[in-house]
């Protein structure tokens, strides 16, 4: 009713006010900041750096008051779903709970405040974190070193794909390629590139395994390394992987794996025992920490001995007790970004390790537990292209709902209608119409019912109300975006012009 | 255990649900031999309380309750806790990537607003939502710059932060770039004549920082020229991000890869911090990173979705402009709350502070006999010494004081090992500046 | 559309499931919290303390875990409005900014953590903000000393009247009764008949003052004192303060000040300086402390010289430079509640002064400015009672539109629609169907101008659709809620039993 | 000023629109003799930097770093950082009272938990929203009393915390209400022997409180038979709430008056914590302090709102249960928060472990000559001791090695002036407890 006047200026959330842009909301004198008196001698811009190098005041720069500022990112942070309010089902990308005591520990005096460049005798309890972490991070990988500062996962598949070819070069030859399954995430073809590597797509078999045999044909001396992520973006163990591992080092090849799956296996079973010998982890997936709206993250990269000497630099080492960073390091690859990584990150990914100690595989066993009874719950309401057991995901089709003209992008946003998040569409590439479905062990098993429930009932609407499917959501504060006229005229930045009317 | 949502019937009932006897059943993939047998000897379990006692000794041992002048990439300034206070917000900290645009209006409309508030700050045109940092913007800039060009040799000046450097050689080594280091005059800028233009006439990018290394602003109008002229682009790094309150905007480089740290962000030790690219409209397509866009829906509502995908990993696979996946999103909107806390009056105040207060250090210091400035270049926050002595053992003493001093050049530059770079911030009191100058003159005093 | 089906079960609010008790979630053997190891013996507790006095476990305790914990709460927030999300009118309450830094600074350890029988040697820092916190109340209001137990205004109210009291009775005779105007709030009676005195109810005049001729009348030896609330709950000043104080005086009575509405003054004139003995100040009003839902809030009583020797215990006393409580005060009333008052309300609330110092007049202005503001854009289309100028808030009454069978409550609820919070209604009662409007410095002109734009809607929907008034709000996740039966048949704690079917 | 979202334009063009020429208008009701003519004279502005430091100075002047031994009403407990992270969301902390419930089911809902909570700790029927605190929650329970029986005596243990008691006179004053008191045994617990039989057949109550302020518990079910024999209520106070995870609840008592600072609330040098009056439903109607009720709207969903308002004072004026308004809702939604992470076990657990430590710490300071327990009545984690010399000497010894001894009696009971309570709670470490009994016999070894 409300809804239909159109005087009401309010987002479809109820109880706040639509929300413009901050710059929408400036006046000239406002201001949400002030500083402490200056106690030396002010001194003037232009006499002290010349009339050449100072700017002019900032031409549409915000000004507004504190409480402006606290509205409008509270107003903002309503549009948005979070782990916070409930289920968050995104396939690969393991969204579970965030610890809040991992938030006040990062934010310890002494520890936030901490500068990189400190002489390493006043930063013992930072280095001394990095090497608990180290510790942790080898047990649970069962690999032998390990390198802490890959910013994401992406950049510890390019610095694992630089140790591998690294060390080749020591034998003398890089060799040219390295092959990827066609289930693989973008990142590790992307990484590939970078490292001075040619990508080389290998198919799966019909089980989303790797194809041995074909694996064989494709291994030759040619071949640096094979990027497998295991289990497989379809959530599936790969059975055979010390055969794979076999092939490649019977060829003088390596087998890296992406470990951002690392969440089915913990505790279960370690990579370094079953012939891995390059991998990394996403800690901002397996180890809890927050995603924040897509970052940041840390990609710490684990390695067998032969390894060690290629690591970048600095390498954290331990003397009787104190810590140094080690830059002399003659045959590392180097840098691949400044300081020691993402150290708040990697703070808070000890401080999720520490909470469970070897109860990590208690939540391994939770995660694929929530995974088998949602694929239980689905199955014969959603097609199940890949029918081996199922670790920490379960990925669908839209096999049978597309007779009705709806896919897997439909379902996605009508899941939001229910009050999910939606579960990743349309990846592994594999499998056209993915529904790819990771719950995390941190889903109750009343969230999981709920979750059925609405699955359960959007299929049930994709054959009875197909439209109500194809136009949802129905419940937002907007509705589907025109991407395509967003990348075709892109407005990227907010300009005194291009500023519409708010959503109303 | 706290985080797990389920009780030990729970487990059962839904065992019985899946059809399976026990746990193990659905571990019956992995190959016998390699199922652990025993349980992993890791530290712990441990309550929150151990957990924040774990944490409050390690601060312990680090550097509380020193004063230290290191800046060299990662500075200390005032950061209201308001930003802070709204990051913790749940929606905001717990929310991924925002693909399903239509329930992340939130972090999209943030990630608009920083593109746009990096754009005005670097007077540049295009912004993307965020990179790991400092040392990855510049690297991936310069990637950018060969894209664009379709040129491999890159010149970079010596007074790029070291590490920034050691980056870019880490991702040029087997991407085919030459990297030709460029060093610097008695000012302290680039030293133009030692660029030889022949050489510099094939080449894809000139890469300068300013304010650079050694504290000095960089005369990029005249590079932009010079690069320009032989068809190169002027990649310009900037590390301290709040220059830019009063410093002139690097309007006239072609791609600026900048450190947001100290636009909001703790130093917390080298990270997370936020890294910055922005560029011209007409370089957009060969951009890293993520972008967010204006558009509407089919009621013409306005709305935010992320775009130009056709550039990222996710889609264009190994054709893509950059591996870069999660990027620094949390801290890009901590970055965007802080400056419009700051606002157009505050940033400016904020960055004059640091002018007076450096430009006052550096008055008291050279007081000292045997201490004087070693370029004479223009300078912001930081500023290069000449000490009569090795830096290092006059650090050595003053760290006895709870004073961690100028970090020494030496490291970076065998042959400065005398030379100190000091940083002074608004954070930091006239009584320490002072307290600073009389530990390095008794220090000075004292015959070797 | 998506509304309809049924099977949605999700809050009104999008994007959140719904939320059913914390007791309905529990599950045994599920748990939130667990302890450090203990370093000492067990100890067996009916052993220790005799079976007699051991309990057994407690029906019916929540079991749940940590994230079921987080969200339960963040859900539940969902469903509450907030001066964070937007303009909060409510007339005589002062809902204005709650500054974060003083979150911040409440919570430091060495403050928070302080325990309030330590001794005063090393409590110093604690006896300083009180110190500092009572020298800037008295400097604010112009009176002569203070005390910062009170909890709250309605405690201030009753040690106030005990200080009048406590004066009286050393003169020989407390007197009998209070006078109160039939403007003032529900508190002052009810903290006149505790302090053991007959309420006496004066009129307002036709301007909704004080009638003074009128009081001369009432004012006789019986009399112990006058309440006033000024400016009056109708945001208007009394302009006979000081005639009013005379009267009183003239016969030995005394004024007493109702403080609450200290957010027109400040700044701008002193109780002090126009003949008030007696009163208390709202901090979690005027000095922005935050309502948390109804509370805590802190009442401190300042009055003149002649009342000090009565103030409760313990005083704080300073000789040169330290602080120490002064117990041994044989006038003294005692005490009002146990310790030094809500500290960390206190604190707060020196933490808002110290960041306005002198500037707490431009706060005053502006919140003036907004009522004022609100009022001429409002006038015309509400019926506007008294028309005597607006001080902090402007009160009108539903008188035009009870032609329409809409009254007060209906426009309020109408308001949550238009995303606000309703203003204050049915209050004072001088005001039938009163519409008690208060903005507080707080909001922007942009929030004002919406505020307007809201209510004018409101009143031409009033005219032409009644009925969507009556009826409303229609965006919330519960409609109107039966209040009768809640009353009639109070169901006060969940019971297995009780428990409903959630709301969805 | 920041926190002002008012350009001087805005304000200009808002007098405009009144139609006022300047603000000093606005005022004018305001007889001019009494507008102030000069600013006020108060320190500030400051900017919110040096807020910080300013408090920071404060934290400085107290007892950081100090173990201390008292409790006496107020508890170091653990708190898990949860419930400050939710109790500072805006919608909980900006929010105002219920009174519209359409737009506050977030907190009637934990408003309703709370009650039950209350309920299930002390073995009640019914509990109300809160109020300011344990020694006014005991007053209201008191007055209620009075109401209940019409009776005006009321008998009051000596071992009620002193505080407690003092309000209570400060209230019952004016109201006609006469107090005994009533003292206590070698037991430590109330001296039923000094109960005049005859007076207590018109008393209105009988006031204790459990466990009491010399750390010992009261036999309640005896006391409810006694009081009740002569139709005078037992209103029992808790000042440890903690106690309830493994103390027998005061089932028996007809009012139950309880501080609840102890369930998550930070001692913050006496404020604000969370006081709770439960009771029996049929006493439900004279009770003060607001109630949250279960109900339901239109279409049958449950839904919150506060009722019983005709007890209230914005209802009943003069003749309202209270005068309170204002409570500490806050502190009861953290109260509620902790007791759900806390649960079933976790309560219990924490109240065992306060139990073997302070019977560790008894121990331990029992070894040591001259120290003996005063009373042999049954404890919880606190006791009081008796030592050879006085409590103020020893402490003021304690204190040089930054510890806060026991807290001395002689401050309530003169007669006791060599009697300390101790209290040891879950958050004191074994080498702590073991430090102080090594001070103490230190101290004590010392001739005087
Ligand atoms: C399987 C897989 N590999 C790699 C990545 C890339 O990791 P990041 O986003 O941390 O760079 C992801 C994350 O989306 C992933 O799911
Ligand atoms: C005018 C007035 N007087 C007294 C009070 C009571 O103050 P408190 O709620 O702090 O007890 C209020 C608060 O509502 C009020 O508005």
């Amino acid at each position: 009713m409300s809804q239909e006047s159109s005087r009401i200026k309010k987002a479809g959330r109820h109880i706040s006010q639509n929300e413009g842009l901050i710059f929408e909301k400036s006046a000239p004198g406002k201001r949400g900041f002030e500083l402490p008196p200056l106690d030396v001698p002010p001194v003037d811009a232009t006499k002290a750096l010349g009339a050449a190098y100072v700017r002019d005041a900032i031409e549409g720069f915000p000004e507004v008051s504190e409480i402006e500022v606290i509205r409008h990112f509270t107003r903002l942070s309503t549009w948005n779903y979070a782990i916070d309010l409930g289920m968050y089902p995104l396939g690969s990308c393991t969204m579970k709970y965030n610890p809040r005591v991992n938030e006040f520990v990062a934010r310890l005096d002494g520890l936030a405040s901490e500068h990189p460049s400190q002489p390493a005798n006043v930063a013992q309890g930072c280095l001394r974190i990095l090497s608990d972490l180290q510790k942790c991070l080898l047990e649970i990988t069962g690999m032998d070193a390990i390198t802490l500062q890959p910013s994401a996962g992406a950049q510890g598949e390019l610095t694992g794909l630089l140790l591998i070819r690294a060390l080749l070069e020591s034998q003398g030859n890089p060799r040219k390629k390295v092959l990827i399954p066609d289930s693989a995430h973008g990142t590790n073809p992307a990484s590939v590139v970078i490292a001075g590597y040619e990508v080389q797509n290998i198919k799966s078999n019909a089980h989303g395994q790797i194809d041995t045999d074909h694996l064989r044909e494709f291994v030759d001396n040619d071949t640096a390394a094979l990027m497998v992520t295991n289990p497989s973006t379809i959530g599936v163990f790969e059975e055979r992987i010390a055969e794979i591992a076999e092939i490649l080092h019977s060829r003088g090849a390596f087998l890296y794996m992406d470990g951002a799956n690392m969440n089915a296996l913990a505790g279960i079973t370690r990579p370094g025992d079953f012939g891995v010998d390059v991998m990394h982890l996403n800690l901002h997936k397996t180890f809890s920490t927050p995603h924040g709206g897509g970052g940041p993250g840390a990609g710490p990269v684990m390695v067998k001995t032969i390894f060690e000497p290629y690591l970048p630099v600095p390498v954290l080492i331990e003397k009787d007790g104190r810590f140094a960073l080690d830059q002399n390091r003659p045959r590392s690859i180097g840098r691949v970004r400044a300081y020691c990584g993402n150290f708040g990150v990697l703070l808070r990914a000890l401080a999720y390790t520490l909470a469970y100690g070897p109860g990590i595989r208690q939540a391994t066993e939770d995660a694929v537990l929530n995974a088998n009874y949602i694929r239980k719950g689905l199955e014969g309401h959603f097609d199940l292209p890949y029918k081996l057991p199922s670790m920490h995901e379960a990925v669908f089709s839209d096999a049978r709902q597309k007779k009705h003209g709806v896919n897997t992008m439909d379902i996605a946003k009508r899941l939001i209608d229910y009050g999910f998040h939606p579960y990743t569409t349309a990846f592994p590439l594999i499998v056209p119409g993915a529904l790819m479905i990771e719950p995390t062990e941190s889903e109750s098993k009343e969230e999981c019912d709920l979750f059925i429930d609405a699955m359960r009932a959007i299929a049930e609407e994709a054959e009875k109300n197909p439209q109500l499917v194809k136009t949802a959501p129905h419940s937002t504060r907007v509705g589907r975006l025109d991407e395509v006229a967003a990348a075709r005229k892109p407005v990227l930045r907010w300009k005194p012009s291009t500023s519409g009317e708010a959503a109303d | 255990m706290r985080y797990l949502p389920k009780s030990d019937s729970e487990r059962k009932e839904m065992l019985r649900a899946i059809g399976a006897n026990s746990i193990e059943d659905l571990f019956s993939t992995i190959p016998e031999r390699f199922r652990l047998k025993h349980p992993l000897h890791l530290p712990g379990p441990l309550s929150e309380a151990e957990i924040i006692q774990y944490f409050q000794a390690r601060a312990e041992e680090n550097a509380r309750g020193y004063t230290s002048f290191l800046g060299a990439g990662v500075y200390q300034h005032l950061r209201s806790v308001v930003p802070d206070a709204i990051i913790q917000r749940g929606e905001f900290l717990t929310s991924y990537t925002p693909y399903q645009a239509e329930i992340s209006q939130g972090t999209l409309a943030a990630i608009f607003e920083f593109q746009t508030l990096m754009c005005q700050l670097t007077g540049q045109e295009v912004a993307n939502a965020s990179m790991y940092d400092g040392s990855t913007a510049l690297t991936e800039a310069v990637l950018m710059a060969e894209r664009l060009t379709d040129r491999r040799h890159v010149f970079i000046a010596r007074t790029v932060h070291p590490e920034y450097r050691q980056v870019l050689q880490t991702y040029a080594k087997h991407l085919g770039l030459e990297l030709s280091e460029v060093g610097f005059t008695a000012s302290g800028q680039l030293d133009v004549a030692a660029l030889d233009p022949r050489a510099l006439a094939g080449a894809a990018a000139l890469v300068v920082q300013s304010p650079n290394f050694l504290g000095v602003l960089e005369n990029l109008p005249a590079l932009a020229e010079i690069a320009h002229g032989s068809g190169a682009l002027l990649v310009t790094g900037i590390a301290e991000a709040v220059s830019l309150g009063t410093v002139r905007p690097p309007a006239e480089a072609d791609i600026v890869a900048m450190e947001g740290q100290s636009l909001g962000v703790a130093p917390s030790y080298g990270g997370p911090y936020v890294g910055v690219i922005a560029t011209r409209e007409k370089n957009v397509r060969q951009m890293p990173g993520r972008l967010a866009g204006q558009t509407t829906d089919a009621q013409g509502r306005r709305g935010f979705v992320l775009t130009l995908a056709t550039r990222e990993q996710h889609i264009r696979r190994e054709k893509a402009t950059s591996n870069i996946c999660t990027n620094e999103a949390l801290f890009a909107l901590a970055a965007t709350i802080h400056l419009c806390l700051l606002g157009k009056q505050g940033l400016r105040e904020v960055a004059e502070q640091n002018l007076a207060k450096a430009r006052f250090a550096q008055a008291e210091l050279e007081k000292i006999p045997g201490v004087k400035r070693a370029f004479s270049g223009p300078t912001f926050n930081e500023f290069t010494l000449e000490f009569p002595r090795s830096v290092k053992l006059i650090n050595a003493e003053l760290l006895r004081e709870k004073i961690i001093g100028p970090l020494p050049l030496g490291q970076s530059y065998p042959d400065q090992t005398k030379r100190g770079l000091v940083c002074v911030t608004e954070t930091m009191p006239r009584t320490e500046i002072e307290r600073l100058a009389a530990a390095i003159r008794r220090i000075l005093e004292k015959p070797v």
